[in-house]
């Protein structure tokens, strides 16, 4: 069923309040710019861009700060059309580009030249649209394995039956080339290629980066990402809205709630229902002792990867803690399904706010103890300080979020800037951030974020009364057509939402903006120079989570 | 930003070595499993089971293939629908399959007469993939110990 | 949908060496090496996805994995012998897993964790287009543990299954 | 003495340093696994024999019934003999250390240089293990094993030297007699200082534990190295440490001297004091960098060696000489 873009209602006179970005984007080229409701849609301007306008028109927005937060494909059957989302810094307001390509040719032009950060999102467009960017550095698949010949999210696409080829049992190719161009290969050939992963213990999962060395000092090095990709966005084109949830936890399953959260909010924004007082005092909480036991995993995790093996068993002792509140408040330990459209899927047991204060009350004594053993621990900070910085620009950039863009300098926290949540607005917290940009400035900005935390679960407690805790939701679920995006601040970044409804229900297209993709993108940046113990410490320091990478 | 220094370093060093040597004595967090349960939530979601009624054969289920219908995994791969002699609709075959379920329990919410209830079995290991699909029409209560899929020898024999 | 990876599983179990089974066999030697195997059961460090992370919490304070000898977690493939496949098999993974486990030395044996490692799970819905329909088709799986992801104590119980299973001498793996 | 007198002497002397080396080895796998449970508060090895003291056995037996692998692109002859090599100074060294007087196979005159020289060879071991298995990670460790035991010896050197010097002779029995009123730890506290840290880096234990640094080059130089051949390595590392402990009680500690208990008792209670402050340290901190881990030699303990030896050859042997 073919699907035209909604027409844009147009905003009452006095809220349109980006005129002069209007008007200096129709000056470039754009053309249909018109301002949306952000209530409604979330974003707040839009343009029509040509294939010839695009880099000139995505100019003007990165002269202006905007990062660029991710590309969306729509096969809009049957032209292609791939929007750019865009965010500027603090109370800025989100653009969304768009531009069009019919089937047959289905090329447009690359953007990476203005945002470096557009690599992988196109080669992520092309894996799954067949679109061609015109001079793209290396425009191959990034998370479809090589030899696979279809694009699964053209809405022709009905998974055809895939037979391995009998050569594919050896690992591929090592991508030499590329990795070659990055280095500068000298005369005298001391260089070589060393792989890591993807089963490799530093890596997190299944992420594979071939890192070009001389000795042990990177030259450069390239990730091949994929080895955990399982088609979620697909599903959702085939799922129903209310059975998309138990996927939402498996994105990234350490802080699931912060993921069962974005979903249940963007349903919210699209159908209009309002959740209960009571459960959104319940989901500040949940999404806050999620973050804590997520940045706990990372911490464990981290000092696992620069050697010390005691702290990761102390971290994970408190995780159970929290777990198991988890398991006794929603019924599972890791994928809660927890939070849905309207509320929450069932009330809290009696004990909950007591057990919860006496394990805040632990938590800080554990911060102080965290604080002594790792964060001011000599070695720890020889392995960090001034090891893979990222500057405020390079963030801006690559769409970095979350602790790795507030260790940058960048003070924009989606929880403060746009409250999704009234109750942000209530409490009393700062969010925290260093100007370090290198690892050991995203160690303290997590733990700091640790103890907010810890503030705010513990102020909330005290918020919450009796009440229902899931509102009135219609049985069949449908969603009214239109275009909705939705951002929410998860313990790694950023997870934004876009939908394309129909008005059935099922969703036409749903892109998940995932954080950790914009911050492990950074990593092939902060590589050269370097040396392959500081990958590691790197790559603990940006905490990503693979199947959140590749979905 | 932290002061670096010789001393403050060296100083540091005692100082994590003092928080591991303070926890030398901490509490065992250990739950020794197979001697000890592992305690489970009382709504943990575990596997699925049907509610049997007194009489014997006849179920709560009205055969009204919701939970099928909104299984997002597929896991009920059989649920045949019979009427009997009232023109009442019930369920002659229902199989689960537990290594399809994702225990998001869609199903027990959305079951019209409470049909179908979780167990709080946390510990399911199988020998085969064909033991985890269940024929939960006839069964029993299930516990962890008599779960089809075990062999019961949870007890680990010392050397 | 692996019909290629299907067929050469089992011929080519230790691919890159020739395996020679030992000419003269002694029974309680026998008995007491498979004792000692079943109790010195070094894990892979290999996680996929979620489940990975309960097949941590397992090898952490609360769960404690080495009470069984079970603990000692170890990166080479060499040096492991047991494979827990923790997490979703996808096609591009497949090739990886598969040499992984000839990597290792024989006798090996591998847990399927998770719905998603048994038979693709929740992934494998609807004809997709990425995910493995269960990590057999491409090594042989001694222990299947369901749940999504399973608990801690199931992969306990799995290994406490799995020893049983090698006292009495019942599993894939072919005999040193 | 006949010659099968001497004959029969030589073999018992090799089992029972054979013996003590394997039975000492699995005993410190153990306590380093309970060590570190006691540490992260769980239990660590209990199901297998009482206090779980069999593991080590079980994992042992089980090793030894692996199958070997010889990955095909490897250095065939290289390969097979790289443990060995790392093996044998194990025993060579244990061979050397007197537990108390009169006590032990050898007391050699010149034992504290043997002690020295003889460790070192494993490390051709750990740089054929490297080379040979043609994997980069095995060789990057390799070649970290060797940059660091090599800068290391020189401070450890210096710092030995000081207490040599003291003594005034260069067997171990005459240093550990030198030390029968005060231990050397209190008259030369910057030696120890410099000598174990040295020796922790010299047996690659963290935070100096870069050959096999597991988050970053998976298993280090033993990467490629299956069942038996793997468990040498093991035994090797386990026998270092022991004899890391041994000499730094022989040197500073006061080796056997104590009173009330008996001398052997003392011995093997303060070595196992050592050990157990070395699976401490192991289990408390992250691990340097390569270039970090050189810095600090270079810039730190090497100066500071120099100048201790320089003091004390003044303050105690300037009257004498």
């Amino acid at each position: 069923m073919p699907l035209e873009p909604e027409a844009v209602e147009p905003v009452a006179e006095q809220k349109a309040v980006y005129p002069e970005l209007i008007e200096r984007l129709r000056k470039a080229g754009a053309t249909e710019v018109s301002s949306l409701d952000y209530s409604k849609s979330g974003m707040d301007v839009d343009a029509q861009v040509t294939p010839q306008s695009l880099c000139a028109v995505a100019s003007i927005l990165k002269h202006g700060h905007f990062s660029l937060e991710t590309l969306v494909g729509v096969d809009r059957q049957p032209e292609f059309e791939v929007l750019y989302l865009f965010k500027a810094d603090n109370e800025g307001p989100r653009v969304k580009l768009r531009a069009k390509t019919d089937r047959e040719t289905a090329t447009l032009p690359t953007l990476t030249n203005v945002y470096g950060g557009a690599d992988w999102y196109e080669r992520e467009v092309f894996d799954m649209f067949g679109v061609n960017f015109i001079d793209h550095p290396h425009l191959r698949p990034l998370l479809l394995p090589h030899f696979t010949k279809f694009h699964p999210l053209r809405k022709d696409f009905h998974g055809a039956p895939i037979v391995i080829p009998e050569d594919t049992v050896e690992i591929p190719e090592l991508d030499v080339q590329a990795a070659t161009k990055l280095g500068q290969s000298t005369g005298l050939r001391s260089d070589f290629f060393l792989n890591m992963g993807p089963q490799h213990p530093s890596t997190h999962g299944v992420l594979r980066i071939l890192l070009h060395v001389e000795g042990e000092t990177i030259l450069g090095g390239r990730c091949h990402l994929g080895y955990s990709h399982r088609g979620t966005e697909k599903l959702a084109e085939k799922k129903q809205y209310v059975q998309f949830l138990p996927y939402t936890d498996r994105m990234d399953y350490l802080s699931p709630l912060n993921y069962n959260w974005g979903f249940a909010r963007l349903l919210e924004t699209a159908t209009g229902i309002e959740s209960t007082p009571r459960a959104e005092v319940l989901r500040v909480i949940m999404c806050e002792l999620s973050r804590i036991a997520s940045h706990l995993v990372w911490l464990g995790t981290y000092l696992l990867d620069l050697g010390a093996i005691t702290p990761f068993l102390y971290c994970f002792e408190d995780r159970e803690r929290i777990l198991t509140i988890f398991e006794r408040a929603t019924g599972q330990r890791m994928t809660t399904s927890y939070i849905v459209a309207g509320g929450v899927r069932n009330d809290v047991y009696s004990t909950f706010s007591l057990e919860i204060s006496e394990l805040m009350r632990d938590m800080r004594k554990r911060l102080v103890e965290y604080d002594k053993l790792v964060i001011g621990n000599e070695i720890f900070l020889m392995r960090t300080d001034k090891v893979g910085i990222i500057s405020p620009e390079l963030a801006i950039e690559y769409g970095v979020s979350g602790p790795c863009l507030r260790g940058s300098g960048v003070d924009y926290d989606a929880r403060r800037d746009e409250p999704y949540c009234e109750l942000y607005k209530e409490l009393e917290w700062k969010v925290p951030f260093e100007t370090g940009g290198d690892c050991l400035s995203r160690s303290r900005v997590r733990m700091a974020e640790l103890e907010q935390s810890v503030n705010l679960v513990e102020q909330a407690l005290l918020k919450l009364e009796d009440g229902p805790v899931r509102s009135k939701v219609p049985k069949i679920f449908k969603v009214p057509a239109g275009e909705y995006y939705s951002v929410t601040e998860g313990p790694r970044g950023i997870i934004g939402w876009y939908l394309i409804a129909d008005g059935s229900q099922i969703p036409y297209r749903l892109k998940v903006r995932v954080p950790s993709f914009a911050n492990l993108q950074t990593v092939e940046q902060l590589m050269p120079g370097t040396r392959v113990a500081d990958v590691v410490s790197i790559l603990g320091s940006l905490d990503v989570i693979i199947p959140e990478i590749d979905r | 930003m932290i002061e670096r220094g010789f001393w403050r370093g060296f100083g540091s060093l005692l100082t994590g070595l003092g928080v591991t040597f303070k926890r030398m004595f901490g509490k065992n967090a250990t739950i020794q499993y197979p001697h000890v349960p592992v305690p489970v939530s009382p709504i943990y979601r575990g596997p699925v089971r049907l509610i049997a009624e007194e009489v014997a054969s006849e179920h709560k289920c009205i055969g009204c293939l919701a939970c099928q219908r909104i299984c997002p995994t597929h896991a009920i791969p059989i649920l045949t629908v019979a009427k009997n002699e009232q023109n009442k609709n019930y369920p002659v075959d229902f199989v689960i399959d537990d290594a399809l379920c994702c225990f998001c329990g869609l199903c027990v919410d959305v079951c019209p007469t409470e049909a179908l209830e979780h167990t709080r079995i946390g510990d399911m290991a199988a020998t085969s993939q064909s033991l985890l699909r269940r024929e939960i029409l006839h069964e029993g209560a299930i516990t962890s110990d008599n779960f089809p899929t075990s062999t019961g020898k949870k007890e680990n024999k010392h050397v | 949908m692996s019909e290629s990876l299907q067929s050469t599983s089992h011929e080519e179990a230790g691919a890159d060496t020739d395996h020679i089974p030992p000419i003269v066999q002694f029974l309680p030697l026998q008995k007491a090496l498979d004792l000692a195997r079943a109790n010195s059961l070094w894990p892979l460090t290999f996680g996929i996805a979620c489940c990975a992370i309960e097949m941590m919490a397992a090898s952490a304070s609360r769960y404690d994995a080495d009470r069984f000898g079970a603990g000692v977690f170890r990166n080479s493939p060499r040096q492991a012998d047991l494979m827990i496949v923790a997490g979703t098999v996808n096609l591009k993974m497949a090739p990886i897993i598969k040499r992984l486990y000839d990597q290792m030395p024989s006798p090996k044996w591998v847990i399927a964790l998770g719905s998603c490692a048994i038979c693709g799970g929740p992934f494998d819905q609807d004809d997709n287009y990425a995910v493995l329909q269960g990590v057999e088709k491409i090594v042989p799986v001694d222990i299947f543990v369901p749940g999504c992801p399973p608990r801690p104590e199931a992969l306990l119980h799995a290994i406490l299954e799995l020893q049983e299973r090698i006292k009495s001498g019942s599993t894939n793996a072919t005999r040193a | 003495m006949s010659i099968f007198d001497i004959l029969l002497r030589i073999v018992l002397a090799f089992t029972a340093v054979i013996t003590f080396v394997t039975l000492n080895a699995l005993f410190l796998v153990w306590l380093e696994r309970k060590v570190s449970a006691v540490i992260q508060n769980r239990m660590g090895p209990t199901e297998v024999g009482p206090f779980g003291l069999l593991q080590t056995f079980a994992d042992a037996l089980k090793l030894l019934g692996k199958e070997m692998i010889t990955p095909k692109s490897v250095d065939q002859y290289v390969f097979l003999l790289a443990p060995i090599i790392a093996f044998l100074p194990a025993p060579l060294l244990i061979a050397a250390i007197p537990i108390a007087e009169g006590v032990g196979v050898s007391d050699l005159n010149v034992g504290a240089l043997y002690l020295l020289a003889i460790s070192n060879i494993a490390l051709l071991g750990i740089l054929m293990a490297g080379w040979s298995s043609n994997n980069k990670y095995s060789l990057l460790g390799a070649l970290r094993a060797v940059a660091q035991n090599i800068s290391y010896e020189i401070p450890m050197l210096l710092a030995v030297l000081a207490v040599v010097l003291m003594a005034g002779s260069l067997k171990l029995s005459e240093i550990v007699k030198a030390q029968e009123t005060i231990p050397y730890i209190l008259l030369q506290p910057v030696a120890f200082l410099i000598y174990f840290i040295c020796s922790i880096a010299e047996s690659n234990r963290t935070p100096f534990d870069l050959p096999e640094a597991e988050s970053e080059l998976v298993a280090g130089y033993h990467t490629e190295f299956t069942g038996m051949r793997f468990a040498l390595f093991f035994l090797a590392e386990y026998t270092q440490v022991f004899v890391l402990a041994a000499i730094v009680t022989l040197f500073f500690l006061g080796g056997w001297n104590g009173p009330l208990l008996h001398p052997i008792v003392w011995f093997m209670l303060k070595t196992y004091l050592v050990v157990f402050v070395v699976m401490w340290l192991r289990w408390t901190y992250p691990r340097l960098r390569s270039d970090q881990l050189m810095n600090f030699n270079w810039r730190v303990l090497l100066p500071l060696a120099i100048v201790n030896l320089l003091v004390s050859t003044v303050l105690f042997r300037g009257t004498v000489g």
